[in-house]
């Protein structure tokens, strides 16, 4: 009996719903969503991959095209990629990744820098752990 | 039997289910609204009953088929003598050969929450029917006729002559409507510990025609209840209104009793008002 | 007179997680009960050989989502024991901040859920849309609603700013009142008291012996909680463990309905005595040694036993999880329960299967 | 012709009985017992045709017929008496000696009763009683035939004791048939010992410890019955000088006059039908051979108690006496409703569901208005065969299986599909509208509220409950038997006989219990004859009946449809099944499924329920007797 | 117009049941938020079920392993048809941060075939019920198609 | 950095277990660690009053404890899932799920899931290498 005041409040009062899709609130300004990468500017250096707690980055290279996957299913989205990238390509939108009826990956392809960038090189003990 | 009759107990036939159907829509939307949200469409009942019509499955036992459509055509014929103007304590016996057929074909299914939910069935089904019946003695003796007809055509609300029938016929409404703190066999929000009780092995166009005749059920059980004001079409719709009303918000005030305290509390106080208010219109 | 056995689980729709328990029954009032887990069994306290401890941080997160911040919390302060380093103040205060928020947003959830287990729906409803306030507190701070990855070694990721502050605040000012509004519910109301006084009584004794942890333990009367061992910020805060001495389901909802509210009060006290500085110190060195550390989770005492070897690789990592010391309480108060009590029961544990099965 | 009928009716089956006694060849045994039942049903549809009637035939009316009854009130005393010397059983002993006093008094103390107008009068209620006892209980003889072959060889006999035991039984029906038709109330009580006496044999047959202890108790309670029964005729004998039952049972004759021996009669009427706080011996009676049992709870001994009390029911109408009857018989089906939810043995549910039921008619009785006595009669009929025929049921699944626990008998249709479905519709039978009890007991509930005290206002709620109490009980009885899947360490599998003479009797009950059941209305309709007050409420059974049948069509359309379906797998909290019947559970233990009913034990529990029942219904039946004396 | 009626009502109840198999709570806690006041997918029918025979939509949460993959294929052949099967988070599109575990198996597509998948660690509320609405477009076209 | 430990023999495992919980110790958990090939050690942590008191045990590799979880009921399940991850047995388990609580293969010292150092069970017809100690992982 004790709830009785708080249902007929609820009643009298507007619901607390929000009518998703119909009414799609603005998302956080901080919110970690998709994650994306700006391909022109990724000098593919393999940090975010190393780093990457699920291990869902992968970043390869061949003479003059890098390629840069992201098995976004396994993404956890915890944003350390986007920490530790040092050219600042990597960021995360603020909004969720759509669902998807298939699996699949995604695969950006980029020309290499001129020069590998410093932080590039790796660290042999993470290496040979993988 | 006349034409008035015949067309009056078709039309318990064809509406009363659908009037329960309507009744299960209210009681969503309402529910949601009391519980801060928006809630379902008011035909919602009705898409649930028609994709359940369209499924495919394996039945769990070989009889449940059977006993869901005896279940039905029980449920049918007590709206159906409801509706004729007939015997108010026969329907609601028939009413209860639905509810039997309902825990019976629980118990030819295969799962143990089945069974158990069958058991749970029959305790719930012993702790409300004699209130029930007593409550159909009283509307009776008050009214000076077991037929609804002269029920019906009682002088003035009978409210006022029973009023020691509210707690019971609520306490049967909400029974009925699988509704907290008695929701024990089955729960009308779709699990408790025994999952879904009585309705865990019924699925598919067979869970249908059981939700189906559990709105007929509805319909009978209001419809009695309105006869405590039942002085017009419309007073009587607002009267079982008002009891529908009543058992939401219970539902959404009260947390599940258990059996026990069904049978060995809520049931005798229930049915000992009710004897007090028969005996009082005996002495009367 | 003949038994019914009820195979309870591992999907059962009141049992939020896959927890199996075999279930004797003898007039609805159950004479035997074995657990069984193994359903959420990952292994992942192996993952230390694949991932280094820097990258272990998200994966302890992912122990458990509900209480993912106060994991790493735990891990970090490990692994910055071993590294003989110590989170700046700042730092310590905004994690006393967001773990008390998950404590909250926990026991909130919980109440929810424990409410549902006895069929008050409306209550679950309403407990879970005051939650949602602090879900959106946790969201807009941190980035994300439930694993909100703050903790990094040597202090926390993401700052507060005054905006913030004063946000939280606020909003926690609705939250307490909405929550008071259902106090009467929870501890008074009629039906509410029927299901969950004298349901499932652990004894101050039995609590102890059998080594209950946490709102388990302090519902019997035992007065112990981890952050009487200051850790964090709570070296500044006031704070007194909050107990129950009736050792039931009541006492138990009783204490987590007090702790949430307790919650609210360290946040504030956490807001109040966050002064500028450093979000993080400088990290040195390679973890080497043994170290246990010890937290309270919105479920109980969480022990983290770290062992490094002087690589970025950990030789161990060993979690042991609240809900792990109270399946045994829960094994020992099943039996002569009624059936529909042991939902209830089980619930009132706040069982974290996936804590406990790692 | 009618003469000719009475005879064959009583005579008959007493003289094939003495015939089967020097039998010792089963084939003759058994055309002795088939065309026992032949000439039963004949004569009994005979009598039918021609009822109402009255008649003197000369084996009832002469005075050599009066001099054995005056006879038997010594003799069956004395027999008692010698039995309770034998045993060393005080109770016995105490209550023939007091037989034979009041015997005594009776012969010498009291000048004779008039001349009696008509030694038979058969009436509605006595052409249902003849037409039970011959046709059902003729039915249950040719049943125990097989089982007692199977019976005895289960209990490896030396020498066979059936002769003995058909002896008995046939007698019995023949003392029934006489009882039903005798319009004398010494005759009438010459029966009575009569049956006292085969139920005594009948309960004891078996001969072990726990048969004879049983049969005591019958034989003590029984005759205790008896001294009620022969004090209330002395009583008559003193205040009316008549012995004419019809005569006797005129509400004009009883103005204004103490009750006291018609309460007697009541009394011994409930100790019969096994009323609370009588119980005992009835449920002693279950050690007996199912086809003794079946014959007590459905067409003999327990009906004798019923028929007495009905037979005075018109007197009743209106009196205190009446609704205190009332209120003890509505005690008796509340308090046995509750007790037999409360067992898990099969049969001690159908002993306590028969008192129940008896309690209910007893309840009619005490109301007395015509259409509670219809009631009451249709309840008779169609309790005896339905009840006749879950007897044969469990019988039948108890050989089966070995057991006669309700608990294993879950999921026997698996075994004995016919018996446990016919067991299953003869519950269904027990409560479901539009079937005879159900309407029976609708009857006397609508009877009830036409009367006008509020004392008979608590005997409609004791209703209610019992009613309730009732479904339950046999909703979870037939639940059991359909269980879908056989769990459980199963009995010893003994061989089921499945004979024509096991089926056949099941299956002739079946169609009585439901066919009855079926005409119930028109029953009660026949029995009201003109003025009939509930003649509205029948109206609309028709389209009941209607939309019952187009159910019960379209659900056996499915049954077929559906019976070759593949079924699915058992929901198990999502465990799979290893095979059927368990699942892997903790500790990789095998779990065997396994399920109980529930008992409800703290609301149903037998021996504190027990007591609280007799109490209450001790103290109504001490009411019944007081107030009467007031 | 009965079996329009039909079809239009599977696509407008899809009742869901949600087997939890070996998630970290994260996406459980948001699947049940859906229920709640402020999202409340019961606007479009939906009921969470606790029965695989009642239900439309299996929503898994979490990685398999070896022992509750067996439990839920169990469950997901207990479900009438046409159903619906959406994996929710990253464990449950692919095994996620746990792959690597020694007792994950992977993706709930290892065991059952999924129809929609739902990234995000944890899954959002918003896309839990995005996922919902993409899985009925599905069963709608499937619908049309077996016309 | 290093915790607290007193090293006891297995021998007085259960001696000081019931001291302990004389002394008000209340029992916190078990932590398994392997040290070496053939090497384990197993920590007993109690408490008291917030203070932790540890008991290092060390043991061989497939080797067997004396349950404690007849003095504390609340080891069992700590128990069972060492035995399940490292496949060491316990003597006098109260509830002893047979190496499956987690799986349904029963854990053997050769398939010992948590062990980086595996016991080789069985000669490997292969290589034809005797049984024994085998180093895996990293």
């Amino acid at each position: 009996m004790k709830m009785l005041p708080t249902v007929i409040a609820n009643l009298f009062s507007k619901p607390a719903t929000r009518n998703y899709p119909f009414f799609v609130r603005e998302p956080f300004e901080h919110a970690r969503g998709e994650l994306i990468n700006d391909i022109e500017r990724c000098i593919f250096c393999g940090a975010c991959a190393r780093k990457c707690p699920s291990q869902c980055l992968t970043v390869t290279k061949d003479k003059t095209e890098g390629i840069w996957t992201l098995e976004f299913f396994a993404c956890v989205g915890c944003g350390v990629c986007v920490d530790v990238c040092p050219v600042n390509c990597l960021s995360q939108k603020t909004t969720h990744r759509p669902v998807a009826v298939e699996r699949a990956v995604i695969t950006l392809r980029g020309k290499l820098p001129e020069r590998p960038a410093k932080k590039d090189r790796p660290d042999s003990i993470e290496k040979t752990a993988e | 039997m006349n034409l008035n009759t015949f067309s009056l107990a078709l039309a318990g036939l064809v509406l009363a289910p659908l009037l329960g159907g309507v009744v299960a829509g209210v009681d969503r939307v309402v529910t949601a609204r009391l519980q801060s949200r928006l809630g379902p469409p008011l035909l919602q009942p009705f898409y649930d009953v028609g994709k359940l019509w369209s499924k495919v499955i394996a039945p769990a036992s070989h009889w449940q088929g059977l006993f869901v459509r005896w279940a039905l055509a029980a449920s049918l014929a007590s709206d159906v003598l409801l509706a004729a103007g007939g015997d108010v304590l026969m329907c609601f016996f028939v009413q209860a050969a639905s509810a039997s057929f309902v825990a019976l074909g629980a118990f030819c299914g295969s799962s143990p929450y089945s069974k158990l939910g069958a058991q749970r069935e029959l305790f719930q089904l012993l702790a409300y029917e004699p209130v029930f019946m007593v409550a159909i003695l009283c509307l009776a003796k008050a009214a000076g006729g077991f037929d609804a007809l002269s029920i019906m055509a009682a002088q003035g609300p009978l409210l006022f002559k029973l009023p020691l029938l509210v707690p019971g016929l609520v306490f049967v409404v909400l029974v009925k409507l699988r509704k907290s703190p008695f929701d024990i066999a089955a729960s009308h929000h779709m699990h408790q510990e025994v999952v879904r009780g009585v309705y865990t092995d019924y699925a598919g166009r067979d869970f249908a025609l059981l939700e189906i005749a559990h709105w007929a059920d509805v319909t009978v059980v209001l419809w009695i209840c309105s006869f405590l004001w039942a002085t017009g079409p419309v007073q009587m719709l607002v009267t079982g209104l008002v009891f529908l009303f009543a058992a939401v918000v219970i539902d959404n005030i009260s947390a599940r009793l258990t059996w026990r305290t069904m049978l060995g509390r809520v049931a005798p106080i229930t049915l000992i008002l009710a004897t007090a208010n028969l005996v009082w219109l005996y002495l009367e | 007179m003949a038994r019914t056995v009820i195979p309870f689980g591992p999907q059962h729709p009141v049992l939020p997680e896959p927890i199996h328990l075999s279930l004797v029954l003898e007039d609805e009032k159950v004479v035997e009960a074995l657990p069984t887990l193994g359903y959420v069994h990952r292994g992942l306290e192996m993952l230390a050989v694949k991932r280094d401890y820097n990258q272990m941080i998200q994966i302890v997160e992912r122990v458990c989502g509900i209480c993912s911040m106060i994991h790493s919390l735990c891990y970090c302060q490990g692994i910055e024991e071993m590294l003989g380093i110590e989170a700046p103040r700042r730092a310590r205060m905004l994690r006393v901040v967001w773990s008390e928020l998950h404590r909250l947003h926990s026991h909130l959830l919980w109440l929810g859920l424990f409410a549902d287990s006895f069929g008050f729906e409306s209550l679950f409803m309403q407990l879970w849309k005051i939650r949602e306030r602090v879900m959106d507190l946790n969201e807009a701070t941190t980035g994300n609603r439930v694993i909100v990855s703050v903790n990094v070694v040597g202090g926390v990721r993401t700052d507060l700013d005054e905006a913030q502050v004063r946000w939280i605040k606020d909003t926690l000012v609705e939250v307490e009142a909405s929550i008071r509004s259902l106090q009467s519910t929870i501890m008074n109301d009629t039906t509410v008291c029927k299901r969950t006084k004298g349901v499932g009584v652990l004894t101050k004794q039995a609590a102890y012996d059998l080594g209950a942890a946490g709102p388990m333990l302090r519902g019997s009367g035992v007065a112990q909680d981890m952050r009487q061992l200051k850790y964090a910020g709570f070296d500044e805060l006031a704070f007194e463990p909050v107990v129950e001495t009736a050792g039931d389901c009541w006492a138990r909802s009783t204490v987590r309905f007090r702790e949430s509210l307790q919650s609210i009060d360290l946040v504030r006290q956490a807001l109040d005595k966050l002064a500028p500085g450093d979000l993080a110190v400088k990290v040195k060195g390679k973890p080497e040694g043994e170290v246990i550390t010890r937290v309270e989770q919105p479920r109980g005492e969480c022990l983290y036993y770290l062992k490094g070897n002087g690589s970025t690789f950990l030789e161990r990592v060993r979690i042991r999880t609240p809900t792990f010391a109270n399946i045994p309480p829960l094994a020992a108060i099943l039996p002569g329960l009624d059936f529909a009590d042991v939902p209830v029961v089980v619930l009132s544990i706040d069982p974290c299967i996936s804590c406990t099965e790692r | 012709m009618i003469d000719v009928y009475i005879g064959l009716l009583v005579l008959w089956p007493v003289a094939a009985g003495l015939a089967s006694l020097g039998q010792r060849s089963p084939a003759t045994r058994a055309a002795l017992v088939m065309a026992t039942a032949a000439v039963l049903a004949a004569a009994a549809v005979g009598l039918a045709t021609q009822a109402p009637l009255t008649a003197s035939p000369a084996f009832l009316a002469s005075a050599t017929a009066l001099h054995v009854a005056q006879a038997a009130a010594f003799l069956f005393p004395a027999f008692f008496l010698f039995q309770g010397l034998k045993e060393k059983h005080a109770l016995v002993i105490v209550f023939a000696l007091m037989q034979l006093a009041l015997a005594a008094f009776g012969e010498f103390g009291l000048a004779a009763p008039a001349a009696v107008q008509t030694a038979v009068a058969v009436d509605g209620l006595a052409l249902a009683l003849v037409l039970v006892v011959s046709l059902v209980g003729s039915l249950i003889c040719i049943f125990a035939l097989p089982y007692m072959k199977h019976h005895e060889e289960h209990l490896h006999l030396q020498t066979s004791r059936q002769p003995q035991f058909f002896m008995i039984l046939l007698a019995f029906l023949g003392f029934m048939n006489g009882l039903a038709l005798s319009n004398d109330l010494h005759v009438f009580s010459a029966f009575y010992e009569a049956t006292t006496l085969c139920s005594f044999l009948l309960i004891g047959h078996d001969q072990t410890a726990e048969a004879k202890q049983s049969g005591l108790r019958a034989l003590w309670m029984n005759s205790m019955g008896g001294v009620f029964l022969h004090a209330g005729i002395l009583l008559i004998q003193k205040q009316h000088g008549l012995a004419d039952i019809q005569a006797l049972v005129n509400p004009a004759l009883w103005s204004g006059m103490s009750l006291l021996p018609l309460a007697l009669l009541a009394v011994a009427g409930c100790v019969k039908a096994a009323q609370l706080p009588f119980q005992a011996w009835l449920l002693g009676a279950m050690v007996a051979p199912t086809p003794v049992s079946a014959l007590l709870h459905s067409s003999t001994m327990v009906k004798v108690g019923v028929f007495l009390c009905l037979r005075l029911a018109p007197v009743f109408e209106g009196t205190t006496t009446g609704r205190i009857l009332t209120l003890a018989g509505a005690m008796t089906f509340l308090g046995a409703s509750a007790l037999a939810l409360g067992q898990s043995n099969a049969k001690k549910i159908l002993a306590y569901s028969t008192a129940a039921n008896l309690g209910l008619i007893i309840a009619c009785a005490g109301l007395g208005t015509p259409l509670a006595i219809a009631a009451g009669t249709v309840l008779l009929v169609i309790h005896a065969a339905t009840k006749g025929l879950l007897f044969l049921c469990v019988g039948d699944m108890e050989q089966a299986i070995g057991s006669r626990d309700l608990e294993d008998l879950r999921a026997v249709i698996a075994k004995t599909p016919v018996t446990a479905l016919a067991a299953v519709a003869g519950s269904m039978a027990m409560i479901l509208p539009p079937l005879g009890m159900l309407v029976g007991k609708w009857a006397v509930l609508e009877a009830a509220a036409a009367s006008p005290v509020p004392v008979v206002v608590i005997a409609m709620v004791m209703m209610a409950v019992g009613s309730a109490l009732g479904v339950v009980c046999w909703v979870r009885f037939s639940g059991t038997l359909m269980s879908g899947v056989a769990v459980g360490p199963q009995p010893a599998h003994t061989s089921p006989l499945s004979t024509g003479l096991t089926t056949g009797p099941i299956l002739t009950l079946l169609a009585g219990a439901v066919g009855l059941g079926m005409a119930a209305p028109w029953l009660n309709a026949l029995l009201l004859g003109q003025g009939n007050p509930l003649a509205g409420g029948w109206g609309l059974l028709p389209p009941l009946f209607i939309v019952a049948m187009l159910g019960w069509i379209i659900g056996l359309k499915v049954l077929g449809r559906q019976s070759q379906a593949r079924l699915a797998t058992p929901y198990l909290g999502g465990l799979p099944q290893a095979q059927p019947g368990s699942y892997v559970g903790p500790l990789g233990r095998n779990w065997t499924l396994s399920e109980g009913n529930e008992y409800a034990t703290e609301f149903f529990g037998e021996p504190k329920l027990t007591r609280l029942a007799g109490i209450v219904a001790l103290a109504l039946l001490l009411a019944l007797v007081g107030g009467a004396l007031l | 117009m009965f079996g329009s009626f039909l079809k239009t009502s599977q696509v407008k109840s899809p009742w869901l049941m949600h087997f939890d198999c070996g998630s970290c709570n994260g996406c459980d806690i948001e699947t049940l938020a859906c229920l709640t006041p402020v999202y409340d997918v019961e606007r479009f029918g939906v009921i969470n079920v606790g029965n695989p025979r009642h239900a439309d939509v299996l929503v898994v949460t979490g990685t398999v392993n070896q022992r509750n993959a067996v439990i839920l294929k169990n469950i997901y052949d207990q479900m009438p048809t046409p159903k619906l099967v959406i994996a929710i988070g990253a464990c449950g599109c692919s095994g996620g941060v746990f792959r690597e575990a020694p007792n994950v198996l992977g993706g709930i597509d290892k065991v059952i075939p999924v129809d929609v998948y739902v990234p995000g660690c944890p899954a959002k509320p918003e896309a839990i019920m995005d996922a919902v609405v993409v899985g009925l477009g599905k069963l709608k076209g499937i619908l049309e198609a077996s016309k | 950095m290093s915790i607290d430990a007193t090293t006891i023999a297995p021998a007085n495992l259960l001696a000081e277990a019931s001291k302990l919980k004389n002394d008000g110790y209340r029992f916190v958990t078990l932590t398994s660690v392997e040290l070496d090939e053939t090497n384990m050690e197993i920590l007993y942590h109690f408490d008291k009053n917030l203070t932790l008191k540890n008991l290092r045990v060390p043991v061989q590799k497939g080797g067997t404890l004396p349950s404690i979880s007849g003095l504390l009921f609340g080891a069992f399940l700590v128990e069972n899932e060492i035995r399940d991850q490292y496949a060491l047995t316990f003597d006098g388990l109260v509830l002893d799920y047979q190496g499956k609580l987690y799986s349904e293969t029963a854990q053997t010292a050769a398939s010992s899931p948590f062990c980086k150092y595996h016991v080789k069970a069985e000669p490997d017809s292969k290589t034809g290498s005797e049984p024994g100690i085998q180093q895996e992982g990293k």
